[in-house]
């Protein structure tokens, strides 16, 4: 689904990510971890085409992205589902239109599937706070509200950047229970955190490859794990 | 052509979903709303002071072409011959529409309003008079006066245009100076909306960003606000117009029957001008806010 | 008065600190610049019309006040009496401030233009001319034509003014229109620039709560917003100014020499007013952004 | 320092907290636990007086807070260093000017004091991102500058939102030691975490109290920790 051959990024003049070789199967499970500042982040946006490799190539969906154009990364992006490090919403929608938005924006009617949103809003266990604006939500209601949104198109692809950084140990077993029962149903996951509880968690219900960014390079994880 | 009127229509039905997704924003839209309201009225305004100064020139311009004479006052044996040297000067004379002798009802009504009815003119020993024409551009008072001494030596040009001519000047100077305003007035709509609508793309960076993230195209996004503003534009320069249109029909009506000065409302087709200043204003929004807003998009991932 | 004036120079010399915590936001900074400009600039306009308007009615007003006449045609034996009358009525009309019986020599240049210098206007039956002078308020010519019909059969009332009096309603109209337009005008930037205050406090919602959060007190937040907008403003509508007088000194002097409408230009201490335009616009500015800042950060928490 | 009696707070109209009393002592360490969405922020903003009790008190520095104006809570603001769990920051501004940002804000000049803040951003680790702004930070970078801002007036309490929700344990352990070498100096810390390993490390080297949000109300947490 996604590939990356040899892709390298640097911010500046120093590569901060190089010679990442990489191929997301459909159906797989990874994780991505790595010290704060390792460029987790950025090798998801690399992912998800808000960056273009500085060297190398991505491809997304069998396509280079260099040579997308701007409509094309939209609609790509359509099916790959991004749970964004900094949750980002529309704070004067609701949080089940925040949810819904991906459906507006890709000119399908919201009010529709009005029943899919609520089912999902209770599956991330927020279906109390259906209405609140986001600012009105804690943390973790957030991070659970961002990953119903990355999944209402029912995308090939869900890119996860932290999904658990706010929220208790409880609830991030739920949020991983989530994310395992998308991969069952043929999704491709990748899960960028640096909760190696999480990963070894995850490890028990389902056949995840670790990979470790370390001096700019893409690792997989060891048995350390 | 056809298309994009349609386009253009199908804009202002507006696209509820679309619509929601950007942020009410406020103040840039009582800004726009008001911008295009306040520029709307000062247009009617202006756009009232060129016509009416227009009008004025115009018939100021007519009046002057028939107000200036040439008196002859030549004993009664030199009279004829001094006539037609007149005439033939005057015909001669680059500017000079045509002349014409007056006859004597015309000179004794001329006359009246100083003598009353009654004067002898048959029997007084006044001089002849020849109305002069002259074409738009006019003629060089003081090269004829020269060649009508040497020629005639008892004609007098009597050129009462001088004193007229600078209110022709002034009504012409007014007519500029209403047009170069609403030059600049619609100048400075069309930047005021651009900047409010750069304002609101900026305010709104970040649901552009989120928008984006969700898989959501160029057009969709501008759209949304190109929308917004190109209606704003519509309805504050549509309120400003009807409010200026008012004001123009409450402003005390004084002059109109002298018919010398209508006034400074609209007449006639004066007021046909209208409804296309709401219309020049949607147009300026939509052109100003489209161009900013994909020139913004454009700049993004 | 003293203070304030302080404080407002204060302002414009600006603190680096406080504003570099408030973002440079580009368009609404454009947006301020620009809109007291282009106002700036219109009012310039605004206010030469309104002072050429002014001084061509005032002008016109003082030569109307002669341009009445009284006319009485009547035999010899009845002259001297019909004159007496037509004096005492004219005398108790009220609106008129005087009358004056022309002399033969007065008369005689009033005919000259027509006849030349040689008329022998004693030998002639002409009727003798009464000069007549209104007051500003003007007197009722068909109540005094009335009269006169009554007491002096032989006069009739001559009034020069009828076809100049729209004129001097005009240019009023015109001073009218043009201190309608210097208010609107200047009610106009004082909403915008709230307006465009209101939109860069809002856009900077964010900012505000960052710096609350780290605890700056109100007017810190709000004399970098205040500062910001009464400098841009002060700068915006001097440039403006300064575009609109050299734009009125570039407009081709026309009608200057004949000194009847000595032109749309600023003369004497019409220049006076134009500082007075930046200044004003600065402290619409400043009082507008304070309002604005201290009502939303009251808001807030 | 920060003194709840009896207070209660609601968004709507059931209470989110009721009936909270603790007295923040000088130089104590607290931790706040709690499920998402508990109110562990809500408590935090009742002490940094963003919220003012429902019900009941709250004194800050011995005044209630009610009583206080909008620039005297301006004022005991500067004395309260407040780690937010979203990470504000002024994006138009370098890492190290946000950082220096209280100072300017109460009326110091920072460029008087660079040694300090350059010293400051080494503690946390962000020496080489002085120039860098907000958004180009990574998520943990960013919570350690919002530290390092908090701190950088000297405050008398240290109030932190999850501050190690985006770092991984390293960085997280690494924090965590700031803030008790912050407590051994004397100030009074509060740190509102999900994070019970954190809590278990802390414990080994300071004496903390743990409290916990349950049923609306603030409870000392068990011997399970
Ligand atoms: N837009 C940018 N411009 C310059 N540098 C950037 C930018 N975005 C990120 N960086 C830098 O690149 C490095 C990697 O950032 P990234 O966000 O990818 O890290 P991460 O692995 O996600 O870290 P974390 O676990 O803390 O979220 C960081 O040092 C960061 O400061
Ligand atoms: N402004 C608000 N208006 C209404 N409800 C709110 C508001 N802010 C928070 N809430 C609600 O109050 C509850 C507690 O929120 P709070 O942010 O205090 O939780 P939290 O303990 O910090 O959770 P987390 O660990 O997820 O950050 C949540 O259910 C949240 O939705
Ligand atoms: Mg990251
Ligand atoms: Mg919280």
């Amino acid at each position: 689904m996604i590939e990356l051959d040899e892709a390298a990024y640097s911010y500046n003049s120093d590569d901060l990510l190089a010679g990442m070789t990489l191929q997301l199967a459909p159906g797989s499970f990874h994780f991505l971890t790595g010290p704060s500042g390792a460029g987790k982040t950025t090798f998801l946006k690399l992912c998800y085409m808000e960056l273009m490799p500085t060297r190398g190539a991505v491809r997304v969906f069998g396509t280079d992205v260099r040579a997308m154009s701007r409509d094309a990364v939209a609609l790509n992006r359509r099916r790959i589902g991004i749970v964004h490090q900094d949750c980002q919403f529309l704070d004067h929608l609701s949080v089940a239109e925040n949810v819904a938005l991906p459906l507006a924006v890709s000119g399908r009617d919201p009010s529709s599937e009005a029943g899919n949103i609520d089912e999902l809003m209770a599956w991330v266990g927020l279906d109390g706070r259906r209405g609140a604006r986001p600012p009105e939500l804690s943390g973790g209601e957030r991070q659970r509200a961002a990953l119903a949104r990355a999944v209402v198109l029912s995308p090939d692809v869900i890119l996860a950047d932290e999904p658990t950084g706010n929220i208790d140990w409880d609830m991030a077993q739920r949020l991983l229970r989530l994310l395992v029962e998308l991969n069952r149903m043929g999704k491709t996951v990748l899960v960028a955190t640096h909760d190696l509880n999480l990963i070894r968690a995850a490890k028990a219900q389902v056949a995840a490859r670790v990979l470790r960014i370390r001096d700019r390079r893409l690792q997989s994880a060891g048995a350390d794990l | 052509m056809i298309g994009r009127v349609a386009g253009l229509a199908d804009l202002l039905k507006g696209d509820g979903s679309a619509d929601r997704v950007v942020p009410p924003s406020g103040f840039t839209a009582h800004l726009t709303l008001f911008t295009a309201g306040a520029m709307a009225f000062l247009t009617v305004f202006a756009l009232a002071l060129s016509l009416a100064a227009g009008q004025l020139a115009d018939r100021w311009e007519s009046e002057l072409a028939r107000t200036a004479t040439v008196r002859i006052s030549a004993p009664e044996a030199q009279m004829a011959t001094q006539t037609a040297a007149v005439l033939e000067v005057l015909r001669t004379t680059p500017g000079i529409a045509g002349a014409r002798v007056l006859d004597a009802a015309e000179q004794a009504a001329l006359l009246e309003p100083w003598f009353g009815p009654e004067l002898p003119v048959d029997s007084l020993p006044i001089p002849r008079l020849v109305e002069v024409t002259e074409t738009g551009a006019g003629y060089d008072g003081d090269g004829l006066r020269l060649r009508l001494a040497a020629e005639a030596p008892g004609a007098v040009l009597d050129d009462h245009t001088r004193w007229r001519r600078p209110l022709v000047r002034a009504a012409d100077r007014m007519r500029l100076v209403g047009y170069l305003a609403i030059g600049l007035i619609a100048a400075s709509t069309a930047a005021m909306i651009t900047l409010a609508a750069r304002a609101a793309l900026a305010a709104n960076a970040r649901v552009i960003e989120v928008l984006r993230l969700v898989g959501a195209q160029d057009v969709y996004i501008a759209r949304a606000f190109v929308r917004r503003f190109t209606r704003r534009a519509l309805s504050g320069a549509a309120a400003g117009t009807v409010a200026g249109a008012v004001m123009m029909l409450l402003l005390p009506d004084m002059g109109g029957d002298s018919g010398f000065l209508a006034g400074l409302g609209f007449s006639g087709w004066g007021w046909a001008w209208l409804p296309a200043i709401p219309l020049l204003a949607a147009g300026v929004a939509f052109w100003a806010t489209r161009a900013a807003a994909l020139r913004v998009l454009g700049g993004l991932t």
